[in-house]
């Protein structure tokens, strides 16, 4: 039990530490893939949280897709917040 | 009843879904073909908008209950409604009617407006999500099917807004907007969120019955004034409101408007029915009369410094979105103590809805017919268009007089009731708004004279063709005919829905709940 | 200046959501579960469905799904229209 | 940047999207039962065409599937919802007419913890399947929509 | 269980106010649609973290233990809704982006005004 609560706290923090990551990059890309972490983890907490079906959605949606439309967007605009 | 008449709330909803996912099936057979049906469409979800409208006048005004995938009452003695409800009571009925005329003349204008350019059939799919969207959410009892509707005229409209990709500034418009939009959205899910984390529901009505006056109650509450006021363009987060309109197709502005005004209901709805007494009505209600009188402040002096005809108008939109704020938060205010003067400010308010489509709504299509045969949108470059668009110009003359509230036309009519409410409560308010009326006045005239008198600019306009031109008379009719008679309108459809408002929530609770 | 008031709002907002979280129910117990208890018992007799959130999803709150799918067609159809091929006299 | 990437990517790709896709199928089917549905389906399968576009560019893709087609098949896939949806209006608009009627996915489950009837659930599995096909045909129609776009551009 | 208070719920607000961040004070187009799609999370772990029920397990009868409580299933359902909501409209925002890129070269925010005169 202990050990559950742990994982959570630890999630939760990293949550938060990934957003703000995402928020702090300069480089476009790291920004994306630190929003792209921040869904998973996400994707871990609703696991814990006992909702799978979220989980495997935000997993397949939140993080896999919206990073790809992300990438694809970045493609043919700048990489760097400012140039 | 039969059964046309039981599922006509439904059947409102999903028709013009099914024009939107079928025109681009559709839109392969070519134009005649995706014209009719577009056409069809739209009459189609005219007549069951009338339809509803009528059972539900001619039934009382009890408000008639829609349960998706079920029926009422709620199984066995549950407290609790457990399936997603349209709840359709007087205010939602004109709300409903509105949108339909709203729809009905878009439609018949974009025939032409939109003949001989890309993307035709990507444009009547998104008109259509954007008008069902429109319907979704003035006739749906349940907050999270709110949001969803909410979201789905967000993106239609922002596709739409964005329709002209070749413009540099509907680009940067619609990614604007588009942002605003999503962030109110996300606004009312957060306050979705905390009252069903609070109570365990999602319907108005259960929520209604068991709403105290708690603090996360009141974070709830701003975060849906806060996300309504902001996609319904009032002060202080008005800025996208004229990119908006001034961006879009003509047709689509005029939607738009409708959109607006349906945020507005929202709001109403939030306050009156969702909290009704159950918080400090007075507070909120001068909140509310603040931002109104602001908004009308910004809308109006906006409007008289603006070069481009559409920004123009764009901005009188937003004043009069303050006008009907300002008779609510009025009637709002004083909801608690009850004078005759709260509901004649309410029922002004609602008259002013569907008399500020109308007209607003003329003034776009006219201006975009205008712009169509001149090719271009500075004031200064189009004068003398009233010698060879002759019936465009009476068109735009009608609109313009109503939207500033010169007798005999309709803007009269809801604005004197607007000023006599607001007189009662306190006279500085009334002049504020009688004043800033007359500097519209001037903006539209000044507008007028620029665009269609004068020597003549362009040398050979585009005519108008005969749809466009039906489209406008259609509007002018609705201008001329509710100016002429408002009695009659104001009986028939309007104190129904100001009823609904002012002493509608046990009603409203009831239809749902039982007892 | 108007950096300033933008950061005032923004702190405002933020103070605003952190109290509302830490004012609502304590996690864990909801307060109030007539709805959802209706879900998890009746689900499995009526839509015949051992996922409960499916059960909710496709019937309880059906309607809201074809909303979600519509919002997703709406925006398929708005980025068709935004990389769709224009006219010579459109550009 | 490069449209095409290295052989150990595309390699690992032509292994894994079989997979993927099979698996997103057996997650549609089954989302009456586990965790999962159509729109985690359709996303999975989404995700698996992602990957190729990624591995083997736009180019490798002609011929196979133009974003036409998958227009026409989300359509296909919202007009089956709506249709579903519509369906059920003998009782209301969204009634699930046939769970335990007998009828195809009508049998009915027993009530509390069990192993699972794949059998059941009423509309749900063909709304499932409506809507994976949507959403998969929608997000690989967006990815196609940008990436073309794009490439057009980059031509001119 | 140890006791973690609210810290869900905080955790998801201040997802929101990250997000709210990026989009009020960043001015690059790109930057404030990942601010959007902070907000979207923040409210999504919110509305998930609203149904939990502590020592409850997953609303799926299929191979379930007997007799344990089990957590709420309608903000699940309400989640996977704008969860899809989400993708939609962040495809549509960077869309509208890359379009403002092509027109005007850039993607700051006080450039384009700039440019737009």
């Amino acid at each position: 039990m202990i050990a559950e609560t742990i994982i959570q706290v630890v999630t939760l923090l990293l949550i938060v530490l990934g957003g703000a990551l995402a928020v702090w990059f300069k480089d476009l890309l790291s920004s994306i893939i630190a929003l792209a972490g921040a869904s998973l983890l996400v994707a871990l907490e609703f696991y814990i949280l006992q909702a799978p079906d979220v989980a495997i959605a935000e997993a397949g949606i939140g993080a896999a897709l919206t990073m790809a439309i992300y990438v694809v967007a970045l493609r043919r605009t700048r990489r760097k917040e400012k140039e | 009843m039969n059964a046309l008449t039981t599922h006509a709330p439904i059947l409102i909803i999903a028709t013009p879904l099914l024009g939107a996912f079928a025109a681009p099936l559709i839109g392969k057979l070519g134009w005649t073909v995706r014209t009719a049906f577009a056409g069809a469409i739209a009459a189609l979800t005219g007549c069951f908008a009338g339809l509803l409208a009528a059972t539900l006048y001619t039934g009382g005004g009890a408000p008639i209950v829609y349960v998706l995938g079920g029926r009422l009452p709620l199984p066995s003695g549950l407290a609790a409604p457990i399936r997603i409800m349209l709840e359709v009571d007087g205010l939602s009925a004109f709300m409903a009617l509105i949108t339909a005329l709203v729809a009905v003349v878009a439609v018949l204008y974009s025939v032409s407006y939109w003949k001989e350019r890309s993307g035709g059939a990507l444009y009547d799919s998104l008109l259509f999500l954007l008008i069902a969207g429109v319907f979704g959410l003035v006739l749906t009892g349940d907050m999270f099917n709110f949001f969803v509707f909410l979201e789905i005229t967000s993106v239609a409209a922002c596709g739409l807004i964005g329709f002209r990709t070749w413009r540099k500034r509907s680009s940067e418009a619609a990614f604007k907007v588009m942002a605003l939009y999503t962030l109110s959205g996300l606004f009312v899910l957060l306050a979705v969120g905390l009252l069903y984390g609070q109570y365990g529901g999602l319907n108005i009505a259960y929520l209604a019955t068991n709403l105290g006056g708690t603090m996360v109650d009141r974070v709830a509450l701003a975060l849906l004034i806060a996300g309504l006021a902001m996609k319904a363009g009032a002060v202080p987060m008005h800025m996208w409101a004229p990119e908006a309109y001034g961006e879009a197709p003509a047709p689509v502005s005029m939607v738009l408007v409708a959109n607006s005004q349906a945020s507005l209901y929202a709001l109403f709805r939030v306050l009156f029915t969702l909290y009704g007494q159950s918080l400090s009505a007075a507070a909120v209600g001068w909140i509310l009369i603040v931002l109104a009188l602001l908004t009308i402040f910004v809308g109006v002096t906006m409007a008289l410094v603006q070069k481009d005809l559409k920004r123009l108008i764009a901005f009188g939109a937003v004043s009069q979105i303050g006008y009907m704020l300002l008779a609510v938060g009025v009637g709002f205010a004083v909801l608690a103590t009850r004078p005759d003067f709260g509901l004649t400010a309410i029922t002004g308010g609602i008259f002013h809805m569907i008399n500020d489509v109308a007209c607003i709504g003329l003034l776009f299509l006219a201006a975009g017919a205008a712009i169509r045969a001149s090719g271009s949108r500075d004031l200064h470059s189009m004068g003398g268009l009233a010698h060879s668009l002759k019936g465009t110009t009476v068109l735009f003359a009608v609109g313009a007089f109503a939207l500033a509230g010169v007798p005999p036309f309709n803007g009269f009519a809801s604005k004197l009731l607007i000023y006599e409410s607001t007189f009662q409560l306190s006279p500085v308010l009334a002049v504020i708004a009688v004043l800033a009326s007359i500097v519209l006045l001037a903006v539209f005239v000044r507008a007028f004279q620029a665009v269609f008198l004068g020597p003549r600019l362009i040398a050979r306009p585009e005519p108008v063709p005969w749809p466009m031109v039906a489209s406008m008379v259609v509007l002018a009719a609705v201008v001329i005919g509710f100016g002429l008679f408002p009695g009659f309108f104001i009986d028939k459809i309007v104190t129904p829905a100001a009823n609904a408002l002012w002493s509608g929530q046990g009603d409203y609770i009831r239809a749902v709940m039982g007892g | 200046m108007k950096r300033a008031v933008l950061a005032a709002v923004f702190l405002f907002v933020a103070a605003f959501l952190l109290l509302a979280a830490a004012q609502m129910r304590p996690f864990g117990s909801p307060a109030s579960a007539l709805m959802d208890d209706y879900f998890l018992a009746n689900a499995q007799a009526e839509v015949a469905a051992n996922n409960v959130v499916t059960a909710v999803v496709f019937d309880y709150r059906g309607f809201d799904t074809l909303g979600e799918a519509t919002v997703l067609f709406a925006a398929v159809v708005g980025v068709l229209a935004v990389f769709r091929k224009l006219r010579e006299d459109e550009r | 940047m490069n449209n095409q990437m290295s052989v150990i990517v595309r390699t690992i790709t032509r292994i894994t999207y079989g997979l993927t896709i099979v698996f997103g199928f057996y997650v549609i089917m089954h989302g009456h039962l586990t965790p999962g549905g159509g729109f985690q389906g359709g996303a999975v399968v989404a995700s698996a065409f992602a990957l190729l576009l990624v591995a083997f560019g736009t180019a490798g893709l002609k011929g196979k599937l133009n974003h036409h087609l998958l227009q026409t098949l989300e359509e296909v896939g919202a007009l089956a919802f709506l249709g579903l949806a519509f369906a059920g209006i003998g009782t209301a608009f969204f009634a699930n007419l046939l769970a335990n009627s007998g009828a195809v996915f009508g049998g009915a489950v027993p009530a509390g913890p069990n192993a699972g009837v794949l059998n059941s659930g009423g509309t749900l599995p063909f709304m499932n399947w409506a809507v994976g096909l949507k959403v998969m045909t929608g997000i690989a129609s967006i990815l196609i929509a940008m990436l073309i776009g794009l490439r057009k551009e980059a031509a001119e | 269980m140890m006791h973690i208070g609210n810290l869900p719920f905080i955790v998801a607000m201040l997802l929101v106010i990250l997000g709210l961040y990026a989009l009020l004070f960043k001015r690059n187009l790109i930057k404030m649609v990942i601010g959007v799609s902070l907000v979207e999370t923040g409210v999504n772990l919110f509305l998930v973290t609203l149904g939990y029920r502590a020592e409850g397990i997953a609303p799926i009868y299929t191979h379930a233990p007997t007799a344990v409580s089990q957590v709420l299933p309608t903000p699940q359902a309400l989640t996977l809704t704008s969860i899809v909501i989400g993708l939609a409209t962040t495809a549509l925002l960077l869309s509208f982006a890359v379009l403002v890129y092509r027109h005007y070269g850039t993607l700051d925010v006080t450039k384009i005004k700039e440019l737009r005169g």
